[in-house]
């Protein structure tokens, strides 16, 4: 009983398997901030269940001490939905990458999306294929070369939270393996909003795709190349947060504030509003900073039914269901 | 009052457009039937497309029952009577005809109109060609006949010749001597709101009626005895309702909820439906998934969290689950998985019957994946090996897949429904706490069967994959040795399977017999027709009718080899006999008719004759 | 020889198969609108090749007198996607419906438009599943009761023109079936653009969801519902064309021009701006009329590359790949 | 200069952290033995985790070798030198030494930290402890030697540490008598413009090399004869290499662009590698497809166009693909299917080899749906068979699968190799009219193949599905007769094949043995290597191997039917034991070992030799 009271901590959520991720991977830093977040969920341990496919980011559910599937590739959001749809009381996490859940997983996701079933979706985005050794994924950036692109890729990369989006997502956020607490805050959001919440985690994979996110995470440049929502927050960024966004109509602009002092003007951030999520899904296609944080979080229809086994009268009914309507005796 | 003829058995067709109401006619003289207590069989068939052009051969909806004072166990190779509302309905079913049949077609039908759409051409008249075919052609103006029933009726033209098939269906109670009162109460509720609609058809059924006792064209009408059933409470049903029904009774009788993951297909989807409209009733989700590989995975979540998980589908649904069973049977979770099977290969024709995936079915996954795969032989049947495939997968923690198929899908015979109360007992291997807390989920019982613990169950916390896992404690293994004990072990709770399923039984005829004809599924009541007719000749024939395909009956081995020749029938190439000959290394015989129907019986019995 | 010279009518295009759609099924317009449109697009005939997966939309290559394939369900995105990389001389249209391209085939499609491969995808939305006889789709109406929704459907469907812009399509239009001119326009359009063409066409199931477009159809009320864009043309609609919209910021607002006679602050239609484009896809949502005609249409990567057999001294580079750098004779 | 022991054959093993470089060393090895003709087999085999952590059993990476004077046939089951640069590399590989093995290890990879990760632990020194099992173990404490002979050089400390596994190989070349210049030559092309790291690296190999010569460590030296293999050009190839250059030259001969469509997976995805390089230089398109059923898909959309279109996956991927190769089937268009095997159920064991998919390629799709199966014996038979594979693809008009697996594909021989000119030529079916322009697309010849028309032909338009057609117009067709019909064209066409196929020989040993082994796939070296010791000791023995699977060639049988007893090795739980009980009603009897890893000789032995 005093089980109960007992109040968990990350080491809780550590599993006994030893990790067989590469040294340096940027899984590690995700899944440490995991296990520090759901101890302060006040869920009991065993109502937590990892959900992944196949890859190196879908190892994660054995090293976390929780009740965990490590299924096939792809499939992870389609189990995920028949697990919650029939267990609403459990918290179910998916764990997937870029190719689990974009390339062979495509379908599942933005099915998952529009069902908007309670489940958290966090994809460990390294832009490449880690467990298969690297090949280019839907992710990748134009013109890189992997194994399977020797000579660069020929395809537009897939825009994720712009993907998202558009199949009908209630909440899109953005983070990183090295943002330690900004990651921490979007996963607690990601759980406090019912229905899929989507979450890209910007992901290193230093052994095939190393420095994909230098430009996000360097500390030379980042200042000028991120930017991090908050709500009700005006959009700033840049090196001494000397630039900011603002909306000529529907068309964003940087403004030097270092000019324009005045802020009012600026873009407020209202994670509630889907063209303003859609605008800022956008952004780097428009040589704007990358928005990192909850881009759009709302409300949708919850897709869970709770059908808890209800044993009343069962056989009476079951057994008119026998019957049915044109029974006759011999 | 006409002479009256008795008759032991008769079958009977109704065929015409798909607007006609065919359908409807059909099932109502079944119900009738079945009400006055008859034997029957019946075997709708439904065009390829939703609407085919009116008048047109692909547009023709048929309804074929077979029913009698005795026994009764295939839909019927030949008619007795032909009813056809049209010319193509005609041309659609003369392989159904010889010189005993009767045919009433309604000669609206045939005007030079749809003679043209029925590619018969105008030149031709084949109700006249067909005369000597066949024992009497009797032509009704039906369409005329209605019409002049209904001037009265309010409702207009076409509303009046949507009547005629009650017309029809009057006519031909009158012929086997029935009363009007079901069909005239099931009018009443279902056009309880429309009146003048609901008069109409009553009208058109009781003219139909009196039609037949007027008229000078019958000279006789036939009188069929009651069919000594045993005593009991029946109802019709066909396959799919059957596996529904046998779901939900496996999860009240589980404690369990139920879950259904699938994706629309024919034969299958009116399974989908039914329980869809149940969904309210009983503890049960329906998900309707974006494709069978969400279905079966879906399924598979359920399972893990704790329901009597189930898909369902055909042929080329089933085809996509392979890689997602291949994960259940790792994890060994209980799941069941339904192929209710139609003519392949690829799309081939979704609207007939075939029994060509019992390969795929077991041995249709890469890797050793072994699992029970059990078939039923009829509509009813359904039911009971349903039940049984939900009880293995919950008592062996395995996925096991169940064979039918679109005849019997939708096929339909009267059913001594159980009451859940009779029905098995069925013990699932949920466990919520373990000593010290330490949960081996690979450790398993005396039946090689691992325990099942739910998510949210205090500190049995626990991972299940598709990687390998080390025996024991499901840890993943990369290790050889580990790995080929794993192989064994699967393969092994399996087998074990043998001592839990009824030893093979010989359904008819006796042991030792010089032939037994073996078969399984849908093909039930062809072999069973075609061995009664040659017991009554004292032929030295059995039929054994294999419904557990793997494992197979402990007992079939030395079963089989009791005969002097094993002759196995099927809708396919030659399937359940590979099987035999290389489990049992018995010199099978296969005897193949892939024609998208039910083995006809007659050729069948041409082919054992062969070996007599 | 004449016989190329010869100009091409509808009836070329005719298969000699008879058409087995319901009568009055809105697949039989569609079918004739190709039919008038191919002749028109100056390609020889051997040259056209329609690809299709399962279901009533997808029998329509068995009727038309052209190359096709109608292959397995949701697959037709897949296998024209092979079929256009390695023969980018062939006209290659998709024909598809929406299970067929949105539930089983939604992967491959969003892969397809990603990868923006110069086809032509003609979606025949009727927002049911009509072959299998009426099971709800994922476009169907929320709350749509069907044969598999005997409560009504649970689930938000897809905005399928905000799906295909998120996954990146470079044109997507909307048409109808009983639009015959309009959908000639659009088909034009999209044989037009090079790159994956996106068109969605509401096509009426008068069998297992009758009506479900009638709002935009029936004369009585479309007029309100509606509205044809134009490139370059204000945004109205209405009874007697009598209400525009204009952006207010990025909010689209309806303006009653018997009121604000002043058309020069209206909504002018420019299909090359994404952000307009998304604001578009989602007027549905927002309670603006429903839109037609192409709302997106921007010319992307080209990812066809024509590999035309390059039969030179190619003995001579396979033979040097065959004995590879490190051979020894014995 | 030291005593020189001559050797028939050696079997060598170098085991390291994955971050040792121990495939590089090992390939060097490789080529070095090749170049100086002896005959080897090598098998690679790599942890299953990218890197896993260092020091950990998990982690370690091997090359295993095999080479003499005489034929060699797999890589060795015991190794007679086993280097190891770790406690973690000898413990993983102590199953693979014996009396005679001399084991040569890193001292500085025993220290207490590798010795705790390895799992020995601290209180043991396992190099002492193996003393007694193994003929020697000498230890060199190859850290400090490499950076003692580094001193100079201007790379840092972990840079240096990097060059170590070239001062092994140059110790091991001192051993075996060679010289460096191969690999001196290879370093200065891998680091040209690296000048510091080549130049520590190539000082290394020599300060390798002279510890062999002046060390007092060794007492003798190793030599081996060069083999006496075939006049000819060789080259080392593996079997992944081998289905990429094949596929290469079949669309070369045949004139047809090449069209590989697929989706990553192991041991599949050095075919999509090795392709991609040459996007350039061939008529060649090469596409990653958002999964397997695209990759499929996208090469059955190829193939109608005109493309020799090609996919390779592993068993997941290959259950993903089934429903797909049934519409190839359907449609009768030319494809081909590789599956390199690894270990399963389900993921499995992505890194360890298996054979358990040949019942799935043969009977694992719905409806009746036979296609060709093929399997290569060898990684150089890897690129006749696929040759094979694309030419009864095109000439016949049908899918065919290819059943490689992850021992072929990694492992490596050497091989005869061809020049284009002297390869078989392909007939493609491609037409471009008929007379009257009345094109039937399932008219088919005397070998019941149709003619292939490409889109873009004149006047031959028409329309291929899934849906069952009719014979020879190819029209949609719901009619039993001609389903049935068509099932039995299109089973017999595949049947027809076996003429185009050799026939079935006997690898070693003569016909009328008493015991044939018969295998197939990557069993074939340890067969022939029991085979040849069974008959050295004048056992009535023989090895069959069999290369085409379905159709199995027509003589099979009947040359099966001549032995006393049909023994079949196979790595999975007995799977061409059941096709050639059924087949030829023969009573095989199964030895089967899963254990990730070819069939161990000696065991298979032993169990050939209880039926002597
Ligand atoms: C059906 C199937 N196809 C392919 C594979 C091989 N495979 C395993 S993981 C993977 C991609 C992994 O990429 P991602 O999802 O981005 O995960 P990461 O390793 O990058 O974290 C692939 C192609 C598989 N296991 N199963
Ligand atoms: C693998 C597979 N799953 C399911 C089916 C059954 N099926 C055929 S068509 C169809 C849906 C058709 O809907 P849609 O694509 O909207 O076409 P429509 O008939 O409405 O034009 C389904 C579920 C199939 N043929 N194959
Ligand atoms: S391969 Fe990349 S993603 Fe995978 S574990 Fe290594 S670093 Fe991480
Ligand atoms: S069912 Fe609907 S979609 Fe299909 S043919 Fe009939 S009307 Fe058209
Ligand atoms: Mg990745
Ligand atoms: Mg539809």
């Amino acid at each position: 009983m005093e089980e109960l009271n007992k109040i968990l901590t990350a080491k809780d959520f550590e599993s006994n398997q030893d990790i067989r991720w590469c040294p340096g991977c940027g899984d590690f830093a995700i899944l440490k901030q995991l296990q520090m977040v759901l101890p302060q969920l006040g869920i009991p341990k065993e109502n937590f269940v990892m959900v992944s496919g196949i890859g190196c980011s879908s190892r994660l559910p054995y090293y976390m001490n929780t009740y965990g599937m490590h299924t096939i590739h792809g499939r992870a959001t389609a189990i995920a939905s028949g697990l919650k749809l029939t267990r609403p009381d459990l918290s179910v996490w998916i764990i997937t990458g870029d190719g689990d859940a974009l390339s062979i997983g495509g379908n599942h996701l933005i099915h998952l999306l529009r069902r908007n079933i309670d489940v958290n979706i966090l994809l460990f985005n390294n832009q490449i294929y880690g467990l298969t050794k690297g090949q280019f994924s839907p992710t990748s950036e134009l013109h890189l070369h992997t194994k399977s692109s020797p000579n660069g890729t020929q395809d537009a990369p897939f825009r994720t939270l712009s993907l998202a989006l558009g199949a009908g997502a209630t909440f899109v956020a953005r983070s990183m393996d090295r943002e330690a607490k900004h990651l921490q805050e979007v996963l607690k959001k990601a759980h406090a909003h019912t229905g899929s919440s989507f979450v890209e985690i910007y992901q290193n994979c230093h052994i095939f795709n190393d420095g994909a996110f230098d430009k996000f995470s360097d500390r030379k440049v980042r200042k000028n190349n991120v930017l991090f929502v908050e709500e009700n927050e005006p959009l700033i960024f840049g090196e001494q947060n000397n630039l900011g966004i603002k909306l000529d109509g529907y068309k964003p602009e940087i403004v030097d504030l270092s000019i324009h002092t005045d802020r009012s003007q600026l873009w407020i951030h209202d994670s509630t509003d889907k063209i303003k999520a859609q605008i800022l899904s956008n952004f780097s296609e428009m040589g704007l900073p990358e928005i990192f944080g909850i881009i759009y979080s709302k409300e949708g229809l919850n897709t869970n039914h709770n059908k808890l086994h209800n044993a009343d009268n069962e056989h009476i009914k079951v057994n008119k269901l026998l019957q049915g309507a044109n029974s006759w005796s011999v | 009052m006409k002479e009256e003829i008795i008759r032991e058995k008769v079958v009977i067709k109704f065929a015409g457009d798909s607007g006609d109401g065919i359908q409807l006619t059909g099932t109502q003289f079944a119900n009738n039937t079945a009400l006055h207590g008859y034997d029957l069989v019946t075997f709708p068939d439904f065009p390829a497309e939703i609407r085919a052009p009116q008048g047109t051969v692909a547009g023709v909806s048929g309804y074929q029952m077979h029913f009698g004072s005795v026994e009764i166990d295939t839909p019927g190779d030949i008619c007795d009577v032909l009813v056809v509302m049209n010319a193509a309905a005609l041309k659609n079913n003369v392989r159904y005809i010889n010189k005993h049949t009767i045919i009433i077609a309604d000669s609206s039908g045939f005007d030079s109109k749809n003679l043209k759409l029925s590619g018969y051409g105008i030149e031709v008249n084949p109700l006249v060609d067909i005369k000597e075919k066949v024992k009497e052609v009797f032509e009704v103006d039906v369409t005329k006949l209605t019409s002049i029933a209904l001037e009265q009726s309010p409702i207009d033209a076409k509303d009046k010749d949507r009547c005629k098939n009650m017309f029809i269906l009057g006519l031909i109670f009158w012929l086997y001597e029935r009363d009007l009162d079901d069909t005239i109460k099931y009018l009443q509720d279902k056009f309880a709101k429309k009146e003048a609609i609901r008069e109409a058809n009553i009208l058109a059924l009781q003219k139909g009626f009196h039609y037949g006792e007027i008229t000078e064209l019958f000279h006789h009408h036939y009188k069929v005895n009651q069919a000594k059933l045993l005593k009991g409470n029946y109802r019709s049903i066909n396959g799919n309702e059957a596996v529904s029904m046998a779901l939900i009774c496996a999860s009240v009788k589980a404690k369990l909820p139920l879950y259904y993951g699938t994706y629309p297909i024919t034969p299958a989807s009116d399974i989908l439906h039914f329980l869809a409209k149940k969904e309210n009733d009983f503890a049960l989700k329906v998900f309707q998934a974006e494709d069978e590989i969400a279905a079966i995975s879906s399924a598979i979540g359920a399972s893990f969290g704790g329901s009597l998980a189930v898909c369902g589908t055909s042929g080329p649904g089933m085809a996509l689950k392979t890689e997602a069973i291949g994960l259940a049977i790792s994890m060994e979770l209980p799941l069941v998985v339904i192929d209710v099977q139609r003519a392949g290969p690829s799309t081939g024709m979704p609207t007939k019957t075939e029994q060509a995936d019992l390969l795929q079915a077991v041995y249709g996954r890469n890797g050793e994946a072994p699992l029970p795969v059990f078939a039923p032989a009829t509509p009813a049947d359904c039911f009971d090996m349903t039940y049984a495939a939900c009880k293995i997968a919950l008592e062996h923690m395995t996925p096991v897949i169940i064979l039918s198929d679109l005849f019997l899908a939708n096929g339909t015979e009267p059913w001594l429904y159980p009451s859940i109360e009779n029905l098995k007992p069925i013990q699932h291997k949920i466990i919520t706490e373990v000593i010290d807390n330490t949960y081996l989920p690979y450790q398993r019982d005396e039946n090689l069967v691992r325990s099942w613990v739910l998510p949210g169950t205090k500190n049995l916390e626990h991972r299940l994959g598709g990687l390998e896992k080390q025996d024991v404690t499901g840890n993943v293994s990369y290790d050889g040795e580990n790995h080929q004990e794993m192989i064994r072990l699967r393969a092994a709770k399996i087998q074990k399977i043998a001592d839990f399923i009824p030893l093979q039984e010989i359904d008819l005829g006796m042991e030792e017999a010089d032939i037994a004809i073996v078969g399984w599924g849908s093909t039930y009541g062809s072999i069973r027709t075609v061995t009664k007719d040659l017991l009554a000749k004292n032929k030295s024939v059995a039929h054994i009718h294999i419904k557990y395909l793997f494992p197979f009956p402990s007992n079939l081995g030395t079963l089989l080899k009791k005969f002097k020749k094993v002759i196995v029938p099927e809708i396919n190439n030659g399937q359940l006999v590979k099987l035999i000959r290389q489990e049992y290394f018995i010199d099978a015989i296969a005897f193949n008719q892939i024609k998208g129907q039910p083995i006809n019986s007659s050729d069948l019995k041409l082919e054992i004759e062969k070996y007599l």
